[in-house]
């Protein structure tokens, strides 16, 4: 006999825009009391904001939400506390100089701001939960210095002193060894048994299939399905989440290859990444592949020489380089579109012009002083070239879609003429049609003899661009895989953890 | 883990250890310097600067600075000081709450321009220092307060005791510092500075109402800065509109940051800071006694924040690499 | 913050009118506030408008005003330094001093100068090395300097040659000496800031740090560069300074931290750095002298001074935020 | 026409001056000249140069002035009596640089002023014992005259044989520093007698110390104070007398000189004389230099509420 489940959360409609960029539309989902759901979808989906919508760290653009029947608005944090909802951020956030027990209280005791702070209760607490956790950690030490994944149970430790009825979860796991993640599933059994609802989301599909009873699938910010995790198979989990046809985006020519441009040979920053090797040559374009927090942009850093690497040679050309800081990588011929546009990328108050010409200043000033003139044509020209869509080139460059500023960063390195590119998520949050373009730049730039290491975190465009595509686990690459061989499959293969070797 | 621990706490120890060097090392060439009588030259010589460095811990916690408090102290003390001018029947304990909300009055007008408009602290506090001493010149009409006006009874408690000989104004500083202990450490006030300086970004996330911590942090800062002025008419028996209150942002500052606290908030304790309110107090009084000018106080004043600065950069420097150790 | 605006109409936005850039800038208001105080200043003392005294009195704080366009550009820069008032008093006494005690005058103001940029040279390892927060380190650098000078000159004046006495006599077609040297730094750093590529960087390293490091610019060295240029700027002006005083006291120009900052943020520099321009600053100079002659020569007290100070400096970091709130988007 | 002047004093906020700023007033209240008061915030060298050239601007007749620098002062001065402005310093001089003013009027003669106080702690302390100054700042010019004419008297007086200097402190005029100051001295000297303070911040510190330490009858302070700021300590025995003039002849003597000199009722010669009501006949001495009382006025429990400064 089964009971019709009763509807803790239903959303209707939420949708959510960032800076012109709409990263959900017109999100439904119920979820019962008492189960643990899955959200399922490739990076960018849009699984963490739904999530931070539900917490009330962002405001839905458009939607509503229910909890327990009765329209609910999640202001801030504190509203979504308050109706008992937590929040366990994929990034762990900490008040580093806060001891480990307060770190899981804090805020959400209640009483005005002169109460009195229950030190004895807090501490015997903290120690409760993280025993349950099966943590041995000393509460009354700061946070300041714990590892990723002590800070993540943590997190999960104060989730479960908040006595909440709906608990998130946001890629809990990523951080955690396998006996973590047994332990953590089973307090995630037990809260269930309590009646509580728990969002799993994961990229893990064995966890999934572990400990969820049902999984919901977003994709490029939409609801997709919703489902019993045992009315569906892996496969149809990985189609719904991938959706698209790999032939929109088949790259039309390739390139000839030439001259090796680059050869990387045992670069290592340990704590980041290790032992990475691998040549890159003239019209290739290679991908490297992964999860997030694989330690691909490190690479990319440590290349460029933002953060350089502690050993391991770069040759260019045939060349032993040295590359200490970036000003030597584009002496060198190397360019660097960073994954961050908003914090590595754009100067947002400067005008679109200004961003342009940020890595020529020689260019546009021969004599010292800058040549109007020459700036305004040298500018022109680039935002024909890349047909960038703007107003004015004095326009400030935050005024323009994230698409297009992207271009204009792209642009801005055409203009040193570089005979490297690394470009770290270059589509990340940019729209499809534009997205499309780049493939197509991408695509020109290999075929007029440049060398190409394309950063990506989205398996199609890795598949129907790259020449050959390295994969990158835990600061390492596992695989290399030729254009020809690659598959979803063997590259996620590659990307995932091996379990027993993480710690 | 232990090791920053470990760190932190060498940190008041090594202030101890440094007090007591310096007291040794004075001693042996002047060992008057080591008898009560000189202790208590160095307590009567602190109280105004403990009470606003409890206040400035606090800002400074909070991820803030407060650059006025001298001022306040200044306008505060003025307030008090008119009063007494203006009505010499009035009661004279009236001066301390009066001193005390004039103080809050000033430091939440702080609060507000930092939450409100979203400004540094730091410019704010730049400004309104200026703002409010020339306010204090306009109510006083640039007159000082002459000693005949401060009531008697005010002026004893500089020199008065309850209790085992200790002056009045010395026990309210220690009185504050153990009330700055408990709100800091005991209270949820306490631990939302705290968190709030340690992680400003995730304060909000984290259920604290930044705004409201915020403006309560300054208005207590001015408060604190109040009763320091009152303590000045007591301690010195004037109030002098330019005089009063003049630098001891500075003053202030040195002892906070000597006591541990760091400019990057979140850290910091009262026990830390009293240390080093303590510290610069024996350097101040040692000074005459060693008969080096005290044209040098400002310098070697500027020397020891630069060098706590160092020191504050380099234990979290450690710190930071032992997190990356841990991460690895 | 977490509002956004409507997705499609964003980047078809029109350009903002060119009346619009022009005009709705700080630069504008500040200008505005200078008629404004000329009027003002005009109908408190009919002493006040007079070419002749107000160059003269710009004289007086000419030195500091010089000190502020380098300051500019050090904000802009994303930094800031409190200390250059301070740095003033130092070099100028350990000019006076060197040449107090025999060193012959050229070689007095090198070491003055060279003194100016060890202090600059100070403020730069501790933020830019050490990388603290350059408002800290200079509150700290700014006692130590004053606390230097003070140990040096005690409570003396050391006085200087009569024959370097006297900068601020010198009448370039009929302008004070002073007030040319502020016009052509002027000039010079407008230049440099508004024109050349090292300029056009520093804006970049204000506005984004991170973005101009990516870009292959030396932000530390160009940081460091202005470190060292405003401490060598501030020396200079403490030298100038002393020939026009004749004389030099541990106290000169105390306070003139404040002045300098105000004069910078009243010109529309942004104080979390990136916007800015020489020519608000240089003519919030003129505002700052117009606003305190007119008061001083209508024996206004100080007191309103002070209190006029304060609340300017207030009023216009949040109107200079409101502006670039609004031309931001 | 009146005679329009103007004192600019070392900073607002100085009660010093509220009593010598009351002679000007009173007097032109008398003759017939306008007064008025400006002062910088701050005792700065250079805080009072924007004030004169305002003064200049405004063409006033005659600046007096209590100068905050011996000579960071001289251009301006220069240029306001190029104006045919007359400059006199008051209360203080500008030594070594007396060409730029037109005279100086001084409270009393200074040379006498060690004298006076060494007279004044031998009186207190029976003769006999230890003795230190408190002074304002290493530099005061005037505190430094004074304390050159102490250590003069002590040398050559046979009648201060038995008393001995040993030591000179300086407190910079500053409450905390005077304090600290004096405190040491108590320490280093613990056989001290008197502690003569020719400054006024330093005697109430002084006076302040002997009586929270209540040692009033051990150590004798005096020197040079307002009657207003030690009224309390004479009237509970700490301080038994101290000295000082009155600023507010200084005033009263300014206006009438200043305003004489515009008339050319009075003329600036050095050795000339001239009257001045309540005060009698005034001469003015070497280095156009005059001075309002001939001796210190002593004041004591006796007569302390006569004086209201
Ligand atoms: N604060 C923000 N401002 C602008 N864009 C944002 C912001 N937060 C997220 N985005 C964008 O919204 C999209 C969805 O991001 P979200 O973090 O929800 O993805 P996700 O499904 O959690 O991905 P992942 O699996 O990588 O965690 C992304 O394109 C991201 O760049
Ligand atoms: N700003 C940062 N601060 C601290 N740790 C970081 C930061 N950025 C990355 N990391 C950590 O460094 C490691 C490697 O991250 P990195 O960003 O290089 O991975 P990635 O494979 O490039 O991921 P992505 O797909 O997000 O680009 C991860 O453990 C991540 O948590
Ligand atoms: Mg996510
Ligand atoms: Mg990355």
């Amino acid at each position: 006999m089964k009971r019709e489940p009763s509807m803790l959360v239903e959303a209707r409609g939420i949708s959510k825009q960032f800076g012109g960029v709409e990263v959900l539309s017109d999100v439904d989902l119920d979820l019962h009391a008492g189960e643990i759901h899955a959200l399922l979808g490739e990076n960018g989906a849009g699984k963490s904001t739904f999530a931070k919508i539900l917490a009330g760290v962002h405001r839905p653009t458009r939607g509503t939400l229910k909890l327990n029947g009765s329209k609910v608005d999640v202001t801030n944090p504190i509203a979504a506390q308050k109706l008992g909802i937590a929040l366990i951020h994929q990034e762990p956030i900490s008040f580093p100089d806060l001891s480990i027990a307060e770190n899981i209280v804090m805020g959400r005791q209640g009483g005005g701001l002169l109460s009195r702070v229950p030190w004895a209760k807090i501490i015997a607490d903290a120690r409760q939960y993280l025993d349950m956790l099966g943590v041995s950690l000393d509460v009354t030490l700061p946070m300041r210095g714990l590892s990723i994944a002590n800070q993540q149970m943590v997190e999960i430790a104060r989730s479960l002193a908040s006595d909440s009825k709906l608990i998130i979860m946001d890629e809990p796991t990523a951080p955690l060894t396998p006996r973590e993640v047994d332990t953590l599933f089973n307090i995630a059994r037990r809260l269930r048994e309590e009646g509580r609802t728990i969002i799993f989301i994961s990229h893990r599909l064995e966890e999934v299939r572990m400990l969820c009873d049902r999984v919901t699938i977003f994709r490029d910010g939409a609801h997709i399905s919703t489902q019993k995790i045992d009315d569906i198979s892996d496969e149809d989990i990985i189609k719904l989440m991938i959706g698209r046809t790999l032939k929109k985006f088949m790259r039309k020519h390739v390139a000839e290859i030439g001259d090796i441009a680059m050869e990387v040979s045992e670069l290592s920053r340990p704590g980041a990444f290790e032992d990475v090797s691998f040549t890159l040559r003239r019209g290739e374009i290679i991908g490297l592949g992964g999860l997030v927090g694989a330690g691909r942009t490190d690479v990319a850093r440590a290349l460029f020489g933002v953060e350089p690497a502690i050993s391991g040679h770069i040759r260019i050309n045939g060349v032993d380089a040295m590359i200490h800081t970036p000003t030597d990588a584009i002496d060198l011929g190397l360019a660097f579109v960073p994954e961050d546009r908003a914090g590595h990328g754009i100067f947002a108050t400067l005008s679109v012009e200004h961003n342009l010409t940020a890595a020529v200043p020689g260019k546009i000033a021969p004599s010292g002083f800058i040549s109007r003139s020459l700036e305004r044509e040298i500018s022109r020209k680039a935002v024909d070239d890349l047909s960038i869509r703007l107003a004015s080139l004095r326009q400030p460059i935050a005024e323009l879609s994230g698409g297009n500023q992207q271009k204009a960063i792209l642009a801005r390195w055409l203009l040193t003429e570089p005979d490297i590119l690394i470009l770290d998520e270059p589509t990340r949050g940019i729209d499809i049609g534009v997205k499309a373009e780049f493939y197509d730049m991408i695509g020109d730039l290999a075929e007029q003899g440049r060398a190409i290491l394309l950063i990506s975190s989205e398996l199609p465009e890795l598949l129907s661009l790259c020449d050959r595509i390295l994969v990158m686990s835990e600061g390492r690459i596992t695989a290399e895989i030729p254009r020809e061989e690659a598959t979803q499959e063997n590259i996620m293969q590659a990307a995932v953890p091996r379990k027993g070797v993480a710690a | 883990m232990t090791l920053v621990r470990s760190i932190l706490l060498r940190r008041e120890a090594g202030i101890v250890v440094m007090i007591f060097a310096f007291c040794l090392a004075v001693g042996l060439y002047k060992p008057h310097f080591l008898t009560v009588q000189s202790l208590r030259i160095i307590l009567l010589l602190v109280p105004l600067i403990m009470i606003g460095a409890m206040a400035q811990m606090l800002v400074l916690v909070a991820r803030h600075v407060d650059l006025s408090i001298g001022s306040i102290l200044g306008f505060s003390a003025m307030v008090v000081g008119l009063m007494y001018r203006e009505f010499p029947d009035i009661y004279w304990l009236v001066g301390f709450p009066v001193a005390i909300l004039t103080g809050a009055f000033l430091g939440l007008g702080n609060g507000l321009l930092v939450t409100i408009f979203r400004l540094p602290s730091i410019i704010v506090t730049l400004g309104t220092l200026s703002l409010y001493r020339g306010l204090t010149f306009i109510i006083s009409d640039a007159r000082q307060i002459n000693r005949s006006v401060i009531p008697t009874e005010l002026k004893a408690m500089s020199r008065t005791s309850p209790i085992f000989d200790i002056p009045w104004i010395i026990l309210i500083a220690f009185g504050v510092a153990l009330m700055t202990y408990v709100v800091a450490r005991h209270t949820q006030l306490g631990r939302q500075i705290y968190a709030l300086g340690s992680n400003p970004e995730a304060a909000p996330l984290r259920g604290i109402d930044v705004a409201k911590v915020t403006l309560v942090v300054f208005t207590l800062a001015g408060a604190l800065s109040g009763l320091a002025g009152i303590l000045y008419a007591s301690r010195w028996g004037f109030v002098n509109p330019s005089n009063t209150g003049a630098g001891f942002e500075f003053q202030v500052i040195a002892a906070v940051v000597i006591g541990g606290v760091s400019i990057n908030g979140g850290v910091g304790t009262v026990s830390g800071t009293v240390l080093g309110v303590l510290l610069l107090g024996c350097v101040s009084a040692a000074l005459p006694l060693l008969g080096i000018p005290g044209s040098t106080q400002n310098a070697i004043y500027g020397a020891v924040i630069l060098i706590a600065l160092l020191i504050d950069r380099s234990v979290r420097q450690r710190g930071v690499t032992s997190l990356s150790r841990a991460a690895s | 913050m977490m509002n956004s605006t409507p997705a499609p109409t964003r980047e078809l936005a029109p350009a903002r009118p060119t009346w619009h850039i022009v005009l709705v800038r700080p630069e504008t208001m500040t200008f505005l506030l200078l008629l404004f105080g000329l009027v003002g200043a005009s109908f408190l003392s009919p002493f006040f408008l007079d070419a002749g005294y107000i160059l003269r009195s710009f004289t007086l704080t000419a030195e500091m005003s010089i000190v502020a366009l380098v300051l500019t550009m050090v904000v802009i820069s994303g930094e800031i330094d409190l200390s250059p008032a301070a740095n003033m008093a130092l070099s100028a006494c350990i000019f006076a001093w060197v040449q107090d005690a025999g060193v012959p005058l050229p070689i007095a103001v090198i070491v003055g100068l060279l003194a100016g940029l060890a202090m600059g040279a100070l403020n730069a390892f501790m933020s830019i090395r050490m990388q603290l927060p350059s408002i800290i380190v200079t509150i700290g650098t700014l006692i130590f300097f004053r606390g230097l000078a003070q140990v040096i000159a005690g409570d003396r004046s050391i006085r200087v040659p009569d024959s370097f006495i006297g900068i601020n006599n010198v009448m370039i077609a009929g302008i004070p000496l002073p007030v040319v040297i502020f016009v052509l730094v002027a000039i010079l750093l407008g230049l440099v800031l508004g024109t050349t590529a090292v300029g056009r960087q520093i804006y970049q390293i204000g506005t984004n740090q991170q973005a101009a490091l990516h870009a292959g610019i030396n932000a530390k060295k160009i940081k460091v560069g202005l470190f060292l240029v405003l401490g060598l700027v501030s020396a200079a002006a403490g030298i100038m300074a002393a020939s026009r005083l004749g004389s030099v006291r541990y106290d000169l120009v105390l306070g003139g931290e404040l002045q300098m900052v105000l004069m910078a943020m009243l010109g529309g520099t942004y104080i979390f750095g990136g916007r800015g321009t020489i020519l608000g600053t240089f003519l919030a100079a003129w505002l700052l002298v117009i606003v305190s002659t007119g008061m001083t020569v209508a024996n206004l007290l100080p007191a309103i001074q002070l209190t006029v100070l304060g609340i300017l400096l207030i009023v216009a970091i949040i109107a200079t935020n409101f502006i670039y709130a609004r031309t931001q988007r | 026409e009146d005679i329009d002047i103007v004192f600019v004093g070392k900073n607002t906020g100085n009660p010093y001056f509220d009593s010598l700023t009351q002679g000007f007033v009173d007097a032109c209240e008398v003759i017939a000249c306008n007064f008025e008061f400006v002062a910088p915030a701050t005792a700065e060298a250079t805080s009072q140069i924007p004030f004169l050239e305002a003064q200049i601007q405004r063409g006033v007749d005659v600046i007096a002035i209590s100068p905050n620098s011996p000579d960071a002062l001289n251009q301006v001065f220069q240029s306001a009596r190029d104006q045919g402005i007359i400059v006199l310093t008051v209360n203080g001089d500008i030594t070594g640089n007396e060409q730029f003013r037109d005279a100086t009027i001084l409270p009393t003669d200074f040379t006498k002023v060690g004298a006076d106080q060494i007279e004044m702690v031998g009186s207190l302390i029976g003769y006999e014992g230890e003795i230190a100054i408190l002074s304002a700042t290493t530099e005061a010019p005037d505190q430094n005259f004074w304390i050159e004419g102490m250590n003069e008297t002590l040398a050559n007086d046979p009648k201060y044989a038995n008393m001995t200097l040993v030591a000179t402190v300086y407190g910079d005029d500053q409450p905390e520093k005077s304090t600290t100051e004096m405190e040491a001295l108590l320490a280093n000297f613990p056989n001290l007698k008197g502690v003569i303070a020719p400054t006024t911040v330093g005697i109430a510190a002084a006076a302040q110390v002997v009586q929270s330490r209540g040692i009033a009858d051990q150590v004798k302070v005096t020197g040079l104070g307002l009657p207003s700021e030690m009224r309390e300590f004479v009237k509970d025995g700490t301080v038994e007398g101290f000295q000082l003039w009155s600023p507010y002849n200084e005033g009263w003597l300014a206006s009438y000189f200043a305003v004489g000199l515009k008339n050319g009722t009075m003329t600036n010669e050095v050795g000339g004389t001239f009257e001045v009501p309540n005060l009698g006949t005034i001469t003015i001495n070497e280095g156009n230099s005059i001075n309002t009382q001939a001796a210190l006025t002593t004041f004591n429990a006796d007569n302390i509420d006569d004086f209201d400064f």
